[in-house]
């Protein structure tokens, strides 16, 4: 058992870590926000610079054989930094579908188009009754012929407005909240009878609302059996849901430094309010709930490609919750000990709680993940 | 010893909530029922509505517009209004500015001020937080020194709710730099924010709204009839002004209104093919959150009571400490029931002020304020002392410790 | 709306209280329960004397017409002293069948033998599998001429072992945990049949395994109807859990003072530990426990006797479970302040929360009864 | 990075878990899965049976009899000793005055003492606290004066665990009263229960049990060979002892072992007619815990894996405060959820030490211990530097606060 980082991830951290450190402060970071398309393409150019875009692919189409801790790495330097742009929704979420489901020349059309930055993805998922449920798809793909009809209205698709493809579940058959008859499609943004309309969300990303009427595609735009693609779309979400921890436990730590920072300059009474013993406790506690959320990270990173599914999913979900309760409280704690200020736009800390905040409601919230695991086997079972 | 409201009070109740049900016109009250913002002409509107009705300022003295009604049917009433719910009164006017007022103000600012506030002629916006001073609010810096008939104003207040629309400012300012002791040598005064040298910068805050702002003092000239009864005696009306909080602190109207309508929303989402008002999970997490409310109303209940009892002298009881601790924890926790209710459509973010609403096809519709309000009501544990000064309170001015 | 006592409810809660603290000091107590019967018959004396154990029975038999507020004077002074003796299970709980099922013979003969402090009751209702549900009731109560044959095994029977008489629950007819078909008799402890053994429980207090086999009983021995009882042993509950929920707060309220005290007297690094700011919180914490625990109580002692049954029954879950949150929450907190010594039989602090502890596992702990409120109606619809 | 064990991990978990199943006789199994006391001569009993197999004091240095593993191989022996469950070593001698021999004593001392605490030949108690000094242990004020040859102590500890079988005690005292701070001036001697003048009276706790004595020491002469170091130097060595108590301190293998034994009983029982285990109140509890408890073993993984790379030095690592904590707060919950499950059967309790099983007919059998253990492990987050201490200790020496 090794918990250190090897040479080459050390390297990897420092580079990403430096990038954000030096290109996108806070006051760069409100001025990408506030503009359009809400992201930095300058950065995302950087990224691709650094191999970030092809970290996980297999050096076969370009990529550089990254595993999850890569993802790690780098989702959690990410998270420090508040990034903006889609490279969770293209590299690790869209990137998982054509890892584990594409067909090799669907890899090598679409591989090097990500590598080098041309090419965004979005996962087309959420519906306006799914709720959490993977498995609740109302949006349907009839068979034409080779290819594939595609009707369906799709929710929160995160950077769904700046996406050139999607990856897109519809039914080819069975009733709404059947586990079978699930396809995973790759469609063209600008594909007829694609519409979209995109938005902000509440932590300054972005998403869209998508509707795909009579879209036609050809049975090159399948990932993986168009009968059965439910055990990918699980497949690929546990791995984003690590990725998310990962994001997620870079914002708490920064949350926790901003915090203990502002304990030691903040006079309240003529001293320093990290004086006051209420105040470290609470400071301690956080602690406590972030390095018990990093261990979690860590745990679900591991185990995100375990061919287990049960233990997979299993594990997955114990990290969502986890990483979802500490986030909660060490947020809402942070904002608590900044007071006023850290309600505001013009302090960081707030930004953090946000980011966190909508992590916890992508892909299930802790509540969610809690009843999953209770309804399941024992989880320390050795 | 009787638990139960006698006859009068529950025919007042009745009384009130019909009034409440049919007075408050349909938008307004469509706005609160969802969870909106109520802008200024809403609250306006409202608060005129009460004041021909003659219940703008219940809890005043007869002789400036209240009503005579003892502590019970006070609580009532505002128990009614956030049920119902209506656009709460601009609390700056009629519960804070205008009892100091009444209270330490002479004949002439009675006469000016008190009409105009109970009628919301005048819209007033509270000027005592400063960036250095929030906990230790008497460590504030905002200079007035005497220059003939006009005291000259210079310095910052923060966390002024609404001074955007605000007509006039009420301040405590330090007139005395040299006194012994912090408290001592601070002053209360009034100022009418037309006056040159004050500047109003919004602040805009995590939810997205802008509710509070910075105040900038700048060789602010204020009339010495400005001043509220004596100079370097501005601590102890605010300490009066603070103490006064009590009856509404709790705000058990609003939290049974909210968990009401969670209750509902919650019969709308499905969450595993059923309604999620059917997951055990939810159904214990709220049922836990309506015995706690159903505690701190008895609790606030026994507050009124005891107040009633003592001739509602106004003298600040540490025990609304309690009410202050337990009322902030249940308004959040609803906060959090609402965002498990909207689950994944927490995320949307919809422009432009005082509009959550979310357009089609996002959906739920009303999933739009549940996210900026969870943020939103963080403050309500750090404001009006936060809940770590109210446990301070609790420990030393009860407990002894 | 009047939180009030009236005078003669003052000067009753002054007589409770002046008896306890004058004799019922923390060394006497723990003489009382190291010796045979683990309670006090002079104080039962004493309570006869002072018409405690009349109190809540009509004039028309000798009682002092005393309600629910009564009741939660006494228990709550109880609370606060310890007491020991069989009180509650006498007074309140059988008492409370005889009040509201009995028939006159009934309570003409038992309730002056009560109120003189001769006839000690127990009320035998848990069974090895029906854990908190009053309704599930394996004992039988087969019909045999003009009276019934009783076999069954009841558990856990509070102060069963001093108890001159048993009231029972048994099944007259349907299955084990069918609502209806049972009955409640009156059946005395030396009847041919009748067998026990006391033991004592974790708070000090007595309770007894009591075996009831082919007991034979008359027609005189039924409280109420036989065929269904229910009602009445769902009502009797309520009032005694509203009790026991008045005792609790005794007891919690004493916690509190005692933490407080030694948060007072006791130094650590030179300053009594009263001054640290995280001891001050936590004291302040209890503080408000423990009010919300008392309105929680006040609203059960006004809605035990509401003859809307549903909404009784859901006031009272209520209060039993913010009791025993707030219970665990004081006692707990009672014993970390304290530290070691508040682990010792030596100090008061300890047997207080044993005592919370056990209320909390009488009549449904605060757990099954937040199940019991979810699964109904809301608790704050007006 | 590599989460999993490795194989030889795997081979050394195996080979261990195997022996603890065939060697640990039958009977002392049962009290262990069952929760009850394990008394004195089981755990002589189990230690010696430890020793033959040459693994009484792993964590020794391989002269005095350890085995020369690294932290993790000794972090799995532990678990899997406590996920067993076995008895655990006798801590005061093992874990605490063991490695202060071997670290600071002499010669004579480590060939006086050290095979016969591995053996358990002779039974250590430890003699820090005071009625005077708990969380604040350097105001300690037991006495040693120097005369001759001898020390000559007195003065009074407490919460001495289990001294009522002692052959030894290791103790803090004062050599010099005058030392500038209260931190120098104190020694560590070795004393023989048998010396005259020492008295060693009960304290019964709440949960009826009998674990911890005050003992009294009234001149009671003791040789200076018995100093272990320097004079005036045990306050070192007494924070050295302190901070080797890492990588037991979660007792993630107790609480495992605790949580599968819930499940299991929480199938025999039934809540609603059917299996408390599958009430959803129940399930989602029990799966909080785990999750706790699965993040807690992955922190206490990281600190013995980062012990591992720093050599195992034995340094005081101010992240087991976190340890502390959690594991604390979780096993406290264990017994929390024990009581759920025993319901109203917690109230019986059964006379006589060590034996809380409940005699026939009041059920279930297993229910005995649950209310006492749920008294008893309030001690938990007591001892040892209580909670407080360690959110101190996180605030200073990692947060810098």
């Amino acid at each position: 058992m090794d918990f250190d980082l090897n040479d080459e991830q050390r390297l990897l951290k420092e580079s990403v870590e430096r990038l954000t450190t030096d290109r996108y402060a806070f006051e760069t970071r409100g001025k990408v926000m506030a503009a359009e398309p809400g992201w930095s393409a300058q950065m995302w150019g950087q990224y691709a610079e650094l191999g970030l875009l092809a970290l996980p692919f297999s050096s076969d189409h370009g990529g550089m054989d990254g595993g999850p801790v890569e993802t790690m790495i780098v989702m959690e330097a990410f998270g420090k930094a508040l990034t903006l742009e889609p490279f969770f929704t293209t590299v690790v979420l869209s990137g998982g579908f054509l890892r584990h489901g594409a067909s090799d020349d669907q890899k090598a059309a679409l591989i090097p188009q990500i590598a080098d930055g041309s090419l965004k993805l979005a996962f087309a998922q959420t519906e306006k009754q799914s709720r959490y449920d993977l498995f609740d798809v109302a949006a349907t793909a009839r068979r034409d012929g080779d290819g594939f009809v595609i009707d369906g209205a799709k929710s929160v698709v995160l950077h769904g407005d700046s996406a050139g493809k999607f990856i897109v579940t519809a039914r080819t058959g069975g009733e709404r909240r059947y586990k079978g008859g699930i396809g995973v499609f790759i469609v063209d943004a600008d594909a007829s009878g694609v519409s979209r309309r995109g938005y902000r969300t509440q932590d300054g990303h972005r998403a869209a609302e998508v509707l795909f009427e009579s879209v036609r595609v050809g049975a090159d735009a399948v990932v993986g059996d168009p009968d059965d693609g439910f055990p990918l779309v699980e497949r690929v979400v546990d791995e984003a849901i690590a990725a998310l921890c990962a994001e997620a436990v870079g914002a708490m730590e920064r949350m926790h430094e901003l915090t203990v920072d502002y304990l030691k300059v903040r006079k309240q009474f003529g001293v320093p309010i990290g004086k006051f013993q209420v105040l470290q406790h609470a400071a301690a506690d956080m602690f406590v709930a972030l390095e018990q959320a990093r261990s979690m990270t860590m745990l679900a990173t591991m185990m995100c490609q375990d061919e287990d599914a049960a233990a997979r999913r299993s594990a997955l979900s114990a990290a969502k919750v986890q990483v979802g309760k500490s986030g909660k409280f060490v947020g809402e704690t942070a904002i608590q000990l900044h007071g006023g200020v850290g309600m505001t736009m013009e302090f960081p800390v707030g930004h953090y709680f946000k980011r966190t905040t909508m992590i916890d409601a992508t892909f299930g919230n802790a509540e969610h993940h809690l009843a999953r695991i209770a309804g399941g086997a024992s989880l320390i079972a050795a | 010893m009787d638990l139960t409201f006698t006859p009068e009070e529950i025919a007042f109740r009745d009384e009130v909530r019909t009034f409440f049900r049919e007075a408050l016109p349909a938008d307004i009250h469509k706005k609160m029922a969802e969870g909106h913002h109520v802008g200024k002409e809403d609250i306006v509107t409202w608060q005129r509505i009460l004041n021909e009705k003659g219940w703008a300022v219940p809890h005043w003295p007869v002789e400036h517009g209240g009503t005579g009604w003892g502590p019970m049917k006070q609580y009532i009433f505002q128990e009614e209004m956030q049920r119902t719910p209506a656009p709460s009164p601009l609390q700056f006017g009629v519960f804070m500015v205008g009892p100091v007022i009444y209270t330490f103000g002479n004949d002439a600012q009675k006469a000016q001020f008190l009409p105009r506030i109970a009628n919301i002629d005048d819209w007033w916006c509270q000027g005592f937080s400063e960036p250095g001073s929030g906990s230790d609010l008497a460590s504030l810096r905002t200079s007035a020194k005497r220059n003939g008939d006009h005291f000259v104003v210079n310095g910052q207040k923060t966390w002024t709710t609404l001074a955007q629309y605000a007509d006039w400012i009420f301040c405590l300012v330090r007139t005395n730099p040299e006194a012994e002791k912090k408290q001592q040598g601070i002053s209360f005064v009034l100022i009418d924010m037309k006056t040159p040298g004050i500047d109003v910068r919004p602040i805009q805050t995590i939810d997205g709204g802008h509710e509070v702002n910075e105040v900038f003092f700048d060789d602010v000239r204020v009339p010495v009839e400005n001043l509220v009864g004596e100079e370097n005696r501005g601590w102890d009306y605010a300490k009066f002004l603070l103490g006064n909080e009590r009856t509404n602190i709790a705000r058990v109207g609003v939290s049974k209104q909210r968990l009401e309508r969670i209750r509902a929303l919650a019969a709308q989402v499905s969450e595993n093919d059923r309604p999620l008002i059917e997951a055990p999970w939810f159904r214990e997490k709220l049922a836990a959150t309506e015995i706690e409310l159903k505690a701190l109303e008895m609790t606030q209940l026994r507050v009124v009571a005891a107040d009633a009892k003592r001739g509602n002298k106004g003298q600040p009881d540490p025990a609304s400490s309690i009410l202050k601790i337990k009322g902030s924890q249940i308004q959040q926790a609803t906060t959090d029931l609402l965002m498990d209710v909207v689950g994944p459509f927490a995320l949307p973010f919809q422009e432009g002020e005082d509009d959550f609403s979310n357009e089609m096809p996002i959906a739920p519709v009303w999933a739009g304020p549940a996210a900026p309000t969870y943020f939103n009501w963080r403050k309500i544990s750090i404001y009006g002392g936060s809940n770590e000064i109210q446990k301070n309170i609790i420990a030393k001015a009860i407990l002894g410790l």
